[in-house]
């Protein structure tokens, strides 16, 4: 969900809405925002599943520290979603286990 | 958040009789003087900008900055200015005697959306629990208060000593 | 306290549980740098930042070592993840 | 080849390529981040201390001066750049997002790389939907984004209790802060404005699982006795859709382990830090360290902290004589010694007494 009417924080103006997909379906986000701000926003909270337990996994640390909100990102695995920002038309998709490479 | 484990718990609530051990808690007679500044401010923590803000030199912190905030009820005009700058948000201007069975609370407010004038609203407790019903009478922005709102909520006297929120 | 916390996950890069990092405590990697070698705990992506409190916390209870004993995992260049590409020259 | 260049750009870095730059140092100031200012772009509450220490101003504002007073100095910004290691002979090694490594030889080096947040171990910790109270508080605070519609706090240290705060104007449903310890951490002050817009605080009481898939639906809690023993029977299921965690924080240091810098655990700072002197020197010449990395404190002292390492390397590089440099240094340490006063700052200021007591 998109906080508006913060009482402390101005709106932010002027940004530009591009859209990215996340497993194909269509996200709404801005320039200058990560993708996982984007996915939050939109309630996808499963950025990928990991390779020994199988285990659902999202924004820990949100700090890109963590890593565990890694992501395939336009072809490339293990990107960190939550301090890459957006680009419009940007190809998001959750990884299963270790994740591949592609195209 | 109903839970087995007691709720008891006084964190963040500072007692009356803890307040009245406060440097300069205004006596009961200084009540009857008008609006007049509240400063449950207990912890020796840095700061000292409601000292500095207040023109009329009502506020006493002095040095080191972490002495307690000494009200002089004398001094004090009940300006508001206090309520907004104190960075915990622990200022409030008590005008017991508002009308002959009403007082009027001033407290600092920061969230959206903010009430509006003559709203009937649930007066709340130091613990969040809901004493009474109010009307809020002032929604005041000073110039220089940095999105902290000063609302004036008008509610039965006998409750001037308890009621610090309200919830619309 | 120790003996509900088994099959918890403790570092989650690698998803090595409590359990693991127990057993490998108990059999002498007592130095978070063993456990590591031992276990595989701290060895991925994030490189041991999340866990490494959890990993001296457990080797703190099985042995009574002080945390303050427990030094972090030896640190090498690159110490944040940095693709091999990138490093070309 | 640079004078100075400082690894991490929040309110330590920025103060100290400021200071310095103001002087005449040239200063390479190097951040991860697409914007300087580090975490002072998630404090949206007012500061306390005095008029010096910017008392009553937010954070936020206190970060949009800070750059607007780095963009009227000569200091080169590198942005979207991580420092991935650090060589003996001071040479910084980097990667900017979008291109390959370089390298930078430094005269001198500031690690100002701030905190880590301090993890808690349960069951279900790793599910989405548990996430840390700065993780919380960049989503909503930077990107305007509501991590979660109800929230459960773990810690009651001043992050644990400003954040549901904020979390509160932000919209969210704050159902609870719980906290292991029979008292609070944080201010009472930032505990009051908490209770009375009716968010329970308990304490003795701890979070033991996280439920839900595939991410977090709710939480148990339980009591817990004076020796963090969990008391059985007082298990309690709550609903929520985000668990924050606030047990404390670390400081970040990494690139000093890397330098085999000293190292002296100490707990009222967040655990290991690396030794320094009064002009914030490590074990290691010319390489220097201020805010959270030099011992967990405040923003406040982070920014004073900052200056101070600012002052000492235009001190070491004769853009300042002995005597200007003193006279600032004296300034500084006096707002610093303000900051460490009372029954909070006194534990600090005590932890960092034991830290540049050693070093000398």
């Amino acid at each position: 969900m998109r906080i508006k009417n913060h009482p402390i924080l101005e709106d932010l103006k002027n940004r530009k809405k591009v859209y990215i997909t996340v497993d194909g379906r269509k996200v709404e986000a801005y320039e200058g925002e990560p993708i996982a701000a984007a996915m939050c926003a939109a309630g996808i909270r499963v950025h990928r599943t990991t390779p020994r337990h199988n285990e659902p996994r999202g924004i820990f640390c949100n700090r890109g520290r963590c890593t565990d909100c890694i992501m395939k990102v336009d072809g490339k695995p293990n990107i960190r979603t939550c301090v890459t920002l957006v680009k419009n038309g940007m190809k998001v998709e959750s990884i299963r286990g270790m994740g591949d490479w592609s195209e | 958040m109903k839970s087995k484990v007691s709720n008891k718990s006084n964190a963040g609530i500072i007692t009356l009789g803890e307040f009245k051990k406060i440097p300069g808690y205004p006596e009961e007679d200084d009540f009857s003087k008008g609006p007049i500044a509240v400063i449950e401010c207990d912890q020796d923590i840095p700061c000292n900008p409601c000292e500095e803000i207040c023109k009329y030199g009502a506020i006493k912190v002095g040095k080191p900055i972490t002495n307690l905030p000494v009200l002089d009820a004398e001094k004090c005009r009940g300006c508001l200015k206090c309520i907004t700058i104190c960075p915990g948000l622990c200022i409030f201007v008590v005008y017991r005697d508002y009308t002959d069975k009403t007082s009027l609370i001033y407290i600092p407010y920061e969230f959206s959306p903010l009430p509006e004038k003559n709203t009937y609203v649930d007066v709340l407790n130091r613990r969040g629990e809901k004493i009474c019903k109010g009307s809020i009478r002032k929604v005041i922005k000073l110039a220089g208060s940095n999105k902290t709102f000063v609302i004036g909520m008008e509610i039965p006297k006998k409750f001037y000593n308890t009621a610090r929120h309200f919830e619309f | 306290m120790a003996d509900k916390r088994t099959s918890i996950i403790v570092c989650r890069c690698e998803e090595i549980t409590d359990e693991e990092v127990r057993k490998a405590v108990k059999e002498g990697a007592t130095s978070v740098d063993a456990v590591k070698r031992v276990t595989r705990a701290g060895m991925g992506l994030c490189q041991s930042k999340i866990c490494y409190l959890n990993i001296a916390k457990i080797i703190h209870e099985e042995t009574g070592i002080p945390v303050s004993k427990l030094i972090p995992m030896k640190h090498r260049i690159p110490v944040r993840p940095v693709k091999i590409g990138d490093l070309d020259n | 080849m640079s004078d100075f260049v400082i690894i991490g750009a929040g309110p330590a870095g920025i103060s100290a390529a400021n200071e310095s730059a103001r002087y005449g140092v040239k200063v390479t100031l190097i951040d991860e981040n697409n914007l300087p200012g580090g975490q002072l772009f998630t404090q949206t509450h007012k500061f306390f201390g005095s008029r010096e220490h910017r008392a009553g101003v937010r954070g936020f504002q206190i970060g949009y001066d800070l750059i607007e007073e780095i963009n009227k100095l000569n200091v080169d910004v590198l942005l979207d750049t991580i420092v991935y290691g650090i060589s003996a002979d001071m040479e910084v090694k980097y990667v900017t997002e979008g291109s390959s490594a370089k390298s930078i030889t430094a005269g001198n080096i500031l690690i100002s790389t701030g905190a880590l947040e301090k993890p808690v171990v349960f069951k279900g910790w790793t599910k989405p939907g548990v996430m840390g109270a700065g993780a919380a508080q960049t989503m909503m605070n930077v990107h305007r984004v509501l991590p979660g519609r109800k929230v459960l706090m773990v810690g009651s240290g001043n992050v644990g209790l400003i954040v549901a705060y904020q979390l509160k104007q932000a919209g969210a449903d704050v159902v609870g802060i719980i906290e292991a310890m029979p008292s609070i951490g944080g201010y009472k002050v930032h505990a009051s404005k908490i209770r009375r817009i009716g968010i329970p605080i308990l304490t003795s009481c701890t979070i033991k699982e996280a439920k839900g898939s595939p991410q977090v639906s709710s939480a148990v809690i339980v009591g817990v006795d004076k020796n963090l023993r969990e008391i059985s029977g007082t298990e309690d299921e709550i609903k929520c859709d985000l668990v924050c965690i606030a047990a404390g924080l670390k400081p970040f240091d990494e690139l000093c382990w890397l330098l085999n810098l000293e190292f002296k655990y100490i707990n009222e700072l967040g655990g290991f830090v690396p030794v320094h002197n009064d002009d914030l020197e490590t074990s290691m010449k010319n390489i220097y360290i201020a805010g959270d990395a030099a011992g967990v404190e405040e923003a406040s002292t982070a920014m004073e902290e900052g200056r101070l390492v600012g002052v000492a390397v235009a001190q070491k590089l004769e853009y300042l004589s002995d005597r200007q440099a003193e006279k600032l240094k004296g300034k500084i340490n006096d707002r610093l010694k303000y900051l460490r006063l009372g029954s909070f700052g006194k534990k600090r200021a005590e932890g960092k007494k034991k830290l540049t007591s050693i070093s000398k």
